[in-house]
């Protein structure tokens, strides 16, 4: 075991719930971090801080209490722009995750921008959050979602881009930038200088991205980022949607309410500074305070490290996975284009079997379709089954794994 | 209830083997419905004689817990009398499996094609029932079954 | 002081920020309740509690946390049920708060509903958050957006209401059951009795009466009822949107994503059953589960209690501030028709530089417009003072209050 | 500094005597702009000869700190040549008044009408500048005010 590894392993008592255990007296071993993350201490103890010394609604008031919440509030965006290397605070936008995000998007842009025949591009790996929004407003427009299609590897093939950007129709692109259930790193660069040669503009769903490694929004330079607070140590109730200045100033208010106006009469309203125009009503207060203190968390070990652990791990699981009998691993084996997510089947057990029988020995897998019925659809399959590292799993975890599944075959008589 | 102890050999071998597992091609009524969270989804096509279920298969994709039960619905509903069918409880299925303290995610598994039953026979029902307000009992009968 | 006055101040206890000191070493005086209430610790702990030992990702996994995580959560919504008095659980949406409850409404009810020249009513002292969705939905549609007046005790003016139901054009009448400036409490009976009689849909904003009194939905016989968590010692983040069921069947989804689908396909989706259709991505489970620790606090107490509670505060400070030369209160002195909420302005000294000094003084008071911009034309002022109370403040702090705008008053040489 | 110590004697004067109040009906340039947060509003009519600003007014509602450095930026900018007073800082006015730690909400309404003369100041170059760089310069000083 290398070093790195062991002081990964220190990580483990700043989370509570890994002291835990489950069913009959198993310790939890948490594999599903792609649904959900747990949260250190450190989370814990600055949403406990917030609400027992400086809770106040926020920009409001002038007392003392306001004032405090205000500045906590704030510097959560200070430490996002830092995060994925933003330069103007101002765009960035606090939602619940990254499906508020990317609605917001489909209201807030593409309702003003999205006219009769034009396209939308997805992609068949996406999360329902990518895909769904999508449906609803080019049903409304009478506009057209289409997919770039996905080979053996778990890849998307371009060549499907290329045809869709030549109808001269598209003007949006959106891609997840790591794949929810096949781990798949899209091939983001290409993607995107691509559609910037059509000038088209493009999205990118970082939920499974930001958490698990170094993300550079402004190299990158697409259009709309967006992604979830509660997949990388922060609360649930917090995500994030930055858009370019360019693009946001194009765009009218999401929701209507309290913060995001500026003048309010009885049949006009004008709007308030970005990004308050996109922030109506009390937002999440306490939940972007400590997702401000899981970024601080995550920063202090370093997104390279992050993506380091990770690749061990996958590494070692792929090839343990690899060697039960029967068991089938979806996505490429090229660990330099895949995140810390696995998807397998194994046998003819469904995989709601494999699941309930590892949770028997205390052990979290997920099973079902991850919110994407279209991959499934392409993988010709009703659901997989499916694990997911963060930087508190360990190798010994793997092996209870692999021993759990030995008892399914066991089970299933495979 | 251990999660292990949950799949006996009963449940292991309905699940490889279904029964009454297929289409009928000229059935009185087919119905379809999915699980939303995991995906499972479940036909069930049946044939009327003499206010019986003269027959009736299933076809779909579940998980183990879902085919066994689907093939025990259908064996217990085979033959019977409408007004009997409608009376079929969530536990008549789980009792017969030993399944009564399945967590509540899995109950829903294995009460998917209950619910597709049901909801066939309301379909049907609503087509030839004269008394509208039958129709809503057993559509609240339907939609109570989660 | 009686009895319950003596018992409600055990309850200081229970609320860590309230032992806080401000500014110089001033106790702190919170009286700002209507914009957000302070939270106890039993909020605090449920919260810590939920990420410490039951945090997963809900409804879609089957091992032990998963299964906790969503019973806790799906019990909240029990707790909300049995709090207002509501029979069918599944017509219960969680959101973030008010402002996303209304929107949703304006969103996924208002866009397919409302036709061109159909008018919707709201009244002069409506929240930002119950005037800006319907400005914003009215101009999309080509529809009219009317408002019912106030008369000079801040009462609404129920004449125009007859007036607008009158043309046969209204499709939607939008109130809120306490007003957030004035206090005052509507008369809902008689406006949605009205409405009734009209075959008019009724939207009541809740966000200041149910933290505050007992709040019967079914008795009220409205169709959409909205109010946040926030102001009623719940976390931020959550908030409740209920909608009788025969109008929610009728409605297309909100935002799009997992959980609220029951099938996708590339290019059809079918939605899930009630209430999750509306409930799209990852919600604030935390929050959600911090909020039913809150109910139960409240319950405990009991709201009757509560409203008793604010009648006797809010007599007190009535009848201290009305002393106070020079200080002009808004709305009515009937406190049958009033909740817990006092606006004021003070000679000529702007709201802002009264807040600013009596903060200097641990106290915690709004100043501004209070999300009322068409209120604030309305009584022709630019901003007032608003105190607001809740269970934990005291007859004592209301003292405080007055010397402080006493200090006040010697500044501004009143 | 406490709070009680903002309210110098200055600062009650200029808030019940605001210097250059009123409107100019013939002005060169009328800006108008408020605070989302708190409903303060201000308005400022400019006059300009021969590159100076011959004549400067403001009206609006605002509390005792909007007015002061309402007075004092007036003050300070009447008969000051245009690129003078483009230089004008946020200290130039709040140290006038002895405000310079003042808490983050008041310092918008210390600064209200600050960025409405930046904005009427754009508005106008905007108008009759030729180079357009400049404009983005004075457009992005005024975004940056805040
Ligand atoms: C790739 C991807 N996109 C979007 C989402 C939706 O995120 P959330 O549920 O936080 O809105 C998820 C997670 O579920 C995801 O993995
Ligand atoms: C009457 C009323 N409606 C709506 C709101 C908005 O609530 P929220 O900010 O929680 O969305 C508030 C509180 O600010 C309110 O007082």
């Amino acid at each position: 075991m290398q070093s790195s590894q062991t002081s990964f392993e220190n990580i483990r008592k700043d989370f509570p719930i890994l002291k835990r255990t489950v069913r009959e007296n198993k310790d939890l071993v948490y594999l599903d971090n792609a649904s959900t993350t747990q949260k250190p201490n450190q989370v814990i103890d600055a949403i406990t801080d917030f609400y027992r010394n400086h809770n106040a609604n926020i920009h409001r008031a002038v007392y003392a209490l306001a004032e405090e919440a205000t500045e906590l509030y704030e510097q959560t965006r200070d430490k996002v722009a830092d995060l994925i290397n933003i330069k103007n605070r101002k765009e960035i936008i606090f939602v619940r995750g990254t499906t508020e995000a990317i609605n917001l998007v489909a209201y807030a842009w593409g309702r003003d921008h999205l006219k009769e025949s034009d396209i939308i591009v997805t992609t068949e790996y996406e999360h329902h959050s990518n895909i769904v929004p999508w449906q609803l407003l080019t049903k409304e427009k009478g506009a057209k979602l289409e997919y770039i299609g996905m080979d053996d590897d778990g890849e998307l093939i371009l060549d499907d881009l290329d045809k869709y950007l030549a109808t001269g129709k598209v003007k949006l692109v959106t891609f997840s930038l790591v794949s929810n259930v096949l781990g798949t790193i899209s091939d983001a660069e290409k993607i995107i200088s691509k559609c910037k040669a059509a000038g088209v503009l493009t999205l990118i769903d970082g939920a499974q991205a930001v958490p698990h490694m170094r993300v550079d929004v402004e190299k990158l330079g697409c259009d709309f980022f967006a992604f979830s607070g509660h997949k990388m140590l922060g609360p649930t109730g917090i995500g994030i949607l930055w858009v370019r200045t360019s693009v946001l100033e194009t765009m009218n208010p999401f929701q209507g309410g309290g913060d995001m106006i500026r003048e309010v009469h009885k049949y006009e309203t004008t709007w308030n500074d970005l990004p308050y125009k996109f922030e109506a009503g009390t937002p999440s207060i306490a939940d972007v305070v400590g997702f401000g203190a899981a970024i601080d968390y995550l920063l202090k070990i370093g997104m390279d490290n992050i993506r380091q652990h990770e690749i061990e791990l996958t590494s070692y699981a792929l090839e343990k996975l690899s060697s039960v009998k029967g068991l089938h691993i979806y996505g490429t084996r090229d660990i330099s284009k895949r995140g810390g997510v696995i998807s397998f089947n194994f046998a003819d057990v469904h995989p709601h079997d494999v699941a309930q029988i590892v949770d028997g020995e205390g052990i979290a897998i997920r099973s079902g379709h991850h919110c994407a019925q279209v991959l499934m659809e392409r993988l010709n399959v009703a659901a997989t089954s499916r694990v997911s590292f963060y930087i508190y799993n360990t190798k010994e975890e793997i092996d209870k794994l692999i021993n759990s599944l030995n008892k399914v075959a066991r089970i299933f008589k495979l | 209830m251990s999660n292990a102890d949950i799949y006996h050999e009963m449940i292991i071998d309905y699940s490889r083997n279904p029964i009454n597992y297929g289409k009928i091609e000229d059935h009185d009524v087919t119905f379809h419905d999915s699980n939303p969270l995991c995906g499972d989804s479940i036909d069930i096509d049946m044939k009327f004689n003499d206010n019986k279920v003269s027959d009736i298969k299933f076809h779909g994709k579940g998980c183990a817990i879902c085919m066994a039960c689907s093939s025990v619905l259908t064996e217990i509903v085979k033959g019977k009398e409408i007004d009997e069918v409608r009376n079929i409880s969530k536990n008549d299925i789980l009792s017969e499996l030993g399944l009564e303290h399945l967590q509540a995610v899995r109950i829903k598994c294995a009460l998917l094609s209950l619910k597709v039953l049901k909801s066939a026979l309301y379909s049907y029902l609503g087509k030839h029932l004269k008394d509208s307000q039958d129709v809503d009992t057993l559509k609240e009968e339907a939609a109570n079954l989660y």
